[in-house]
């Protein structure tokens, strides 16, 4: 009995050993960083512009590996003229609504390689492979998920992948394996840090552009607008709070109520949306998306009609059908064509779209209800950039998609453009036109305005 | 006081809705002795049922009636096919708490495999109009649920307090070893129970999925606030499930109008009354004290 | 060494009523099955490649909470649903003193441990008056209310966008808040993934020789008299409030560690990786693993995660979408085959061989009596 | 031909046997004891004739073959239960206790024989909207052996009534009974321990001893015999 005793007491002293070296190895690391501190505050900024490319064709280089990674593997996930990308999305779980977005890129990648493949810059023609993780839109699971992909697959690049706190998730992890991830299914503000996490781009327009989009049009309209705005209590709802205070400042326009909406606790914003409408607005914004936006949208009194602004994310075929009714007169912004709109899809982009879609497996709501659509433009990102890397590996083609210019790809709106700057620019998609809903249909009542460079001036 | 009324109207309706599902959680409660954490996907279940037969061009009260009958046969054999098996639940509470989590993985993932991720609208049961009460326009959708919900808590209550099935369901409930010997079939009993059940649920799905939209993962939310109501009324009380149910959709709706910190937290107030109650009175508001001697 | 006649740790459940004389010998026996079990836990690292070693490491914190979840549940049968906000509280709590203080990695386990006790005691309290499914309940309630308390204050937790854990660094010319690292001592010669899994081992063992020792000890037997018998309990001295108090805190600080732990595993907690859903699973983890035995929650913890991390992934792609089906189907035909979880199973196995001996001593001498 | 009759009865639970070839007899109207100490078998011996475990062996009630029926076919055969502990139904008031056990009846006569039993148990007449569960044990006995009558049985099963109640209480009860299997001509067949009651009770007796019937006969052999004396009679 004593010697079992004694047998504890020394695992346990054994395991406080571990414990305190633990410890001491912490707090150097801690220290460590603080004199990183100190001398930061002395090395200028922006000493990132280095040497140019070593190529002529080589696009500026945003990204050196040399310099910003430990280890870096150029052309891991190419072998055999097949270049193999994942992506992590939400086949499970309460939000597996936008496995439909991987189901567009997916149809994507197929109906790429029954074309022949792409013919990336370097004159090679590539097949290409995806390979799905599911994450069950739970951030705590996207990291394992994302490792698999990385480690386990050996992928060349992530595509497409959902959720903002998904992505955060693996943010770090991604920019210390020197992995790129394309076309970000999201528009939170964060990913116009490129400085601080290079290797990640966005595919959506910024939130806060969109939003400042519709309030400049606002602005001209309804000069002295009283506003009410229902946000969503994550990146996206807040994103959408912070550009309408600043945009507001200076103005005749007012704020006059605020309500936000948690889709994860609680059941129907109706109660919120009652509230709003005594609030005595005559603008009326919605920043919220999935089911509780129509929801709003039909909550909202017979005797409340104010100008009404739904997110792109609420714009599509399903949403505007959900609302039954209550989607005539909407206000809404675009940077891609949409496919539920009858006079955009006498577009050929929409043509070409459907056709091949369908061709893939799509169905007719697949094709016309908007989030498929989204998932097609980010495989069209993708391989956008493998069409113009002079070089196809990791850092080359990032700083390719870093150093765009004028670029029209995927379901882009015909005159919009999409020019890069990795140091101020990353936001491929900032050229907007504001739209209305009028008889079943998006009508433009506000050209495309270019926005290029601005958006991480519109975030708050 | 216009907007007061607009916002209990909203709470009414919202509560009624977790009150539905509360009476189908209490019909299980009483027969089985468990707490269902499938009751929501059931219903969901059931909903997209009610769903494709109004898609395929049923009026939607038939649409209902059909999607009841569906969750009665589905409630029936769920319970012969999975809960019996398993055994009393008085005896391994754990083991039925699991089965019904593992039901609830089941019955979402074979919504989502049948009728897929795509979100389906569904229509008033009363139609899009209002009325005027008190200068509120309230919608007919909302006095209906409260009527539906009414006349649902009056069956009930007569099934199982005037009705020989219903004596025997509640025996079984309390002793099913002692109710075999007197001669009632206990598992035909809790069948009839689970499909009663079941087919409730396709109501509170019916009246919920105007309020959001047909899909999955419709009735999760619901579940929970339909187990705060009957936490707050008491578990074997048809009248506790209808009152709990209905506080909490004003508490949910209407105290955060005028309390901004709980703005975000909406189910605080509600959290803070279950305390509260549960605290002077275990087994809530309507819930039968338990007293056995030994 | 050689007369140690118990088990380091509970790698061996405390098993059925047994007769005297098994007693050594099954002493032997769960010595030899703790020591396999010990080798391949030290082993397993030096095997894996970092995916893999990745993958385990992020099954213990799991583990963990689920041993607090049993402890509670299983010996003293107080059944809680909330034990997921529990686990956020004890994540979120070493974020914070990480970032805002840049405590070491075993302080903030610590500051979580104390922090999470307390809401512990806290939620024990009125505990002590609402039982059995109306507990079960109440805790649910706290499940769904946590997310939305963090979204109040999610100015300090970032909400459900979430919230770093970090400390700052230098990267192309700039500080950046850069995600917390685990980096082995050069002496250790170990990986940074081989690092993390032992440090999370090593807290694992704390935790379960901690609960062993405990439900052993004269407080652990008041823990289990509650659960058969609350008023026979009071009857024979027990201090039943407490005694469920005292099992609530420590069961709430286990799950804090757990969720501590997650937190240095993350590097990153946001308020959607602690709903209902990680309640449930924790409540999964112990019945499937055996409620009231020690190896059951880990057994529990490595059945999700090999269902999650081994088997869902190489499932046939159109399998994939049924997975929460197949998942849901298991746990039922668990359920149905073994309702006390594997540990149970295992138990009875064990236990069905001794009855043998015993029926056939009872034959052979009717007078010590069968069953009624 | 015998009521009740069983051969080569067997049970166990799991691996466990517990009943070794049983053979017993009970006739219409007759009151039959089956003695034995605790752990003898004799709780098992009732859950497998009234079917609520499953055994071996052939069980014959009034000249059919029941062996293998479930409790409710039995009950409507003939066969009512008084479970050991009462099974008293908690959470339903007395009046409703009393329902149940008519559950297999569909007559209007229900209500009479209710209030024929609040005459037989006053007691229970008081406390009829009252929880059953929150009576005494004594009153829960009563409750128990009345809720058996109310399917108008021909044979009673009856589980140690004696158990956990106080001596007068327990000869109150033995009392009730014997008066009703006079009047009603209901045959009774009663495990027990405490011999000297079950004897006063009953005409007939076997001794079981670890699943076997090791001793029989009337109740006045029994009560001369020097092993059944010393082992049950404590004298």
């Amino acid at each position: 009995m004593t010697s079992t005793r004694k047998l504890r007491l020394g695992a346990v002293a054994a395991a406080l050993a571990l414990l305190m070296t633990a410890c001491g190895r912490d707090d150097e690391t801690a220290d460590s960083s603080s004199s990183d501190n100190e001398t930061a505050e002395t090395v200028a900024p922006g000493d990132t512009t280095d040497t140019g490319g070593d190529e002529e064709a080589a696009p500026a280089a945003f990204i050196t590996p040399e310099d910003d990674c430990d280890a870096y593997d150029a052309t891991k996930g190419i072998e055999g003229g097949t270049i193999k990308i994942g992506t992590v999305r939400p086949e499970s779980g309460p939000y597996s609504i936008y496995d439909n977005v991987t189901k567009g890129l997916d149809a994507y990648v197929k109906a790429v390689n029954a074309d022949g493949g792409v013919k990336a810059g370097d004159g090679t023609t590539y097949q290409l492979e995806l390979v799905k993780a599911d994450d069950a839109y739970d951030p705590a699971r996207t990291p394992g998920e994302v490792q698999r992909l990385v480690e386990q697959e050996g992928i060349f690049a992530m595509v497409g992948q959902i959720g903002t706190s998904n992505n955060l998730a693996v943010r770090q992890y991604m920019n210390d394996a020197c992995v790129p991830s394309i076309g970000l299914a999201t528009g939170s503000t964060e990913w116009g840090n490129a400085n601080e996490f290079p290797w990640f781009i966005g595919g959506l327009p910024s939130y806060a552009t969109e939003l400042h989009a519709y309030l400049e049009y606002l602005k001209t309209e309804m000069p002295a607008a009283k506003i009410a705005l229902l946000y969503q209590d994550d990146d996206f709802g807040k994103a959408y709070q912070a550009t309408l205070k600043k945009d507001i400042e200076g103005t005749d326009m007012e704020l006059v109520d605020e309500q936000s909406f948690n889709p994860l606790t609680e059941t129907s914003p109706e109660s919120k949306v009652a509230q709003l409408s005594g609030s005595g607005a005559d603008v009326f914004i919605v920043g919220i998306g999935g089911a509780p936006c129509p929801a709003a949208l039909r909550a909202m009194p017979g005797t409340w009609t104010p100008a009404t602004y739904v997110s792109i994310t609420c714009s599509g075929k399903t949403a505007m059908s959900l609302a039954v009714g209550k989607d005539e007169g909407l206000y809404s912004v675009q940077a891609t064509l949409d496919p539920g709109t009858p006079a955009d899809q006498q577009n050929p982009k929409i043509q070409d779209f459907f056709t091949r879609g369908a061709a893939q497996g799509l169905t007719e709501s697949d094709l016309q209800g908007g989030i498929t659509a989204a998932g097609w433009g980010f495989g069209s990102l993708f391989v956008r950039a493998l069409e113009l890397t002079p070089v196809v590996d990791r850092a080359t083609i990032m700083n390719t998609l870093y150093s765009m210019d004028g670029e029209n790809y995927g379901l882009m709106l015909d005159e919009a453009q999409s020019t890069t700057d990795g140091d101020t620019d990353p936001w491929v998609l900032e050229d907007l036109r504001v739209v209305r809903r009028t008889a079943g249909s998006w009508e433009e009542v506000k050209p495309l305005i270019s926005y290029d460079g601005q958006s991480n001036d519109f975030a708050g | 006081m216009e907007r007061f009324l607009n916002f209990l109207f909203i709470g009414l309706g919202n509560g009624a809705i977790y009150a539905m599902l509360g009476l189908g959680l209490v019909v299980i409660y009483r027969s089985t002795g468990l707490l269902n954490f499938a009751q929501g996907e059931m219903a969901m279940f059931t909903t997209f049922i009610v769903w494709s037969l109004s898609d395929a061009g049923l009026p939607l009260w038939l649409a209902l009636i059909g999607g009841m009958a569906a969750g009665f046969v589905i409630g029936a054999v769920v319970h012969q096919v999975i809960v019996r098996p398993v055994g009393d639940p008085h005896q391994k509470p754990l083991a039925v708490v699991i089965v019904t989590i593992g039901m609830f993985l089941g019955f979402n993932a074979l919504a989502k495999l049948i009728w897929g991720n795509e979100q389906q609208s569904l229509g008033n049961l009363f139609g899009r109009g209002e009325i005027d009460i008190l200068g509120t326009a309230v919608a007919w959708q909302k006095l209906g649920a409260l009527l539906i919900l009414a006349i649902e808590a009056i069956i009930f209550w007569v099934i199982f307090q005037r009705t020989k099935i219903g004596l025997a369901m509640r025996s079984v409930a309390s002793n099913p070893e002692s109710s075999a010997l007197c001669g009632v079939p206990v598992t035909r009993i809790l069948m009839i129970g689970w499909g009663l059940a079941a087919a409730l649920g396709a109501v509170g799905g019916t009246f919920t999925a105007p309020t959001s939209a047909v899909d999955a993962n419709l009735m999760q939310l619901p579940l929970i606030f339909a187990f705060a109501a009957i936490t707050l009324g008491g578990f074997d009380s048809f009248v506790g499930a209808v009152v709990g149910g209905l506080l909490i959709g004003i508490l949910t709706d209407v105290v955060p109008r005028y309390v901004d910190i709980f703005e975000k937290m909406p189910l605080a107030p509600a959290f803070l009354l279950i305390l509260v109650v549960l605290l002077v009175r275990p087994e809530g508001i309507f819930g039968q004290k338990k007293v056995t001697r030994v | 060494m050689s007369t140690a006649s118990e088990p380091i740790a509970g790698t061996s459940a405390p098993l059925a009523p047994q007769p005297p004389v098994a007693k050594a010998g099954r002493n032997w026996l769960s010595i030899g099955t703790f020591g396999v079990f010990a080798i391949i836990l030290i082993v397993l690292p030096q095997v894996l490649n970092a995916f893999w070693t990745g993958r385990v490491t992020g099954w213990i914190p799991i583990a963990i909470a689920a041993l607090g979840l049993n402890l509670l549940t299983g010996y003293n049968g107080q059944i809680s649903v909330g034990h997921g906000a529990l686990y956020g509280l004890g994540a979120y709590a070493t974020a914070l003193v990480i970032n805002e203080w840049a405590w070491s990695f075993p302080l903030a386990i610590v500051f979580s441990a104390i922090v999470c006790f307390g809401a512990g005691v806290l939620i024990g309290l009125p505990a002590l008056r609402i039982k059995g499914l109306y507990l079960a309940l109440v805790t649910l309630a706290v499940a769904t209310l946590f997310p939305q308390v963090l979204e109040q204050f999610s100015d300090t937790t970032g909400g459900s966008t979430g919230l770093g854990v970090t400390s700052p660094e230098l990267y192309r010319g700039r500080i950046r808040d850069r995600s917390i690292k685990f980096e082995a001592p050069e002496w250790t010669g170990l990986a940074s993934d081989q690092w993390r899994y032992y440090f999370f081992l090593v807290v694992a063992a704390i935790c379960f020789l901690l609960v062993r020792n405990i439900v052993n000890s004269r407080a652990g037997r008041s823990i289990i008299a509650i659960r058969d018998n609350e008023t026979a309990a009071e009857v024979s001295g027990v201090n039943v409030a407490r005694a469920k108090v005292f099992t609530f805190g420590l069961s709430s600080a286990l799950a804090g560690v757990g969720g501590s732990l997650l937190a240095l595993y993350l590097a990153r907690v946001s308020s959607g990786s602690f709903t209902l859903t990680t309640s449930l699973y924790f409540l999964v983890a112990v019945v499937i693993g055996g409620a009231q035995s020690i190896a059951g929650p880990a057994i529990g913890a490595v059945f999700i995660g090999v269902f999650n991390d081994v088997i869902t992934p190489d499932l046939p792609e159109a399998w994939k979408p049924a997975s929460p089906l197949i998942l849901g189907a298991l746990l039922i035909i668990l359920m149905l085959v073994a309702p006390g979880g594997v540990a149970g199973l295992i138990r009875q196995f064990t236990g069905r061989m001794r009855t043998r001996k015993l029926v056939n001593s009872a034959i052979n001498n009717p007078s010590s009596g069968g069953t009624t | 031909m015998a009521l009740l009759e069983v051969s080569g009865l067997t049970a166990g639970y799991g691996i466990v046997q517990v009943l070794f070839g049983l053979e017993f007899t009970v006739d219409a109207g007759e009151a039959v004891v089956i003695l034995g100490a605790n752990g003898a078998g004799k709780t098992t011996t009732l859950r497998a004739v009234s079917g609520m475990i499953s055994g071996g062996g052939a069980v014959s009630f009034d000249c059919k073959q029941v062996q293998g029926s479930r409790p409710e076919q039995l009950l409507r055969a003939g066969i009512a239960h008084v479970p050991q502990g009462r099974g008293t139904i908690t959470d339903l008031t007395v009046d409703e206790n009393l329902r149940v056990g008519a559950y297999s009846r569909s007559g209007s006569d229900v209500e009479a024989d209710i209030e024929r039993w609040y005459d037989v148990f006053p007691r229970l007449g008081e406390r009829k909207t009252q929880h059953a569960g929150s009576m005494s044990g004594g009153e829960q006995q009563m409750l128990a052996i009345a809720r058996a009558f109310m399917s108008r049985p021909r044979l009673v099963l009856l589980d140690e009534p004696s158990l956990g109640l106080a001596p007068l209480v327990t000869r109150e009860v033995f009392d009730r009974v014997a008066e009703l299997v006079r009047e009603t001509g209901t045959a009774v067949l009663l495990v027990e321990q405490n011999a000297n009651l079950a004897l006063a009770f009953a005409s007939r007796a076997y001794v079981l001893e670890a699943g076997r019937i090791v001793n029989a006969g009337t109740s006045q052999e029994l009560r001369g015999d020097e092993s059944i004396r010393k082992a049950y009679l404590g004298s």
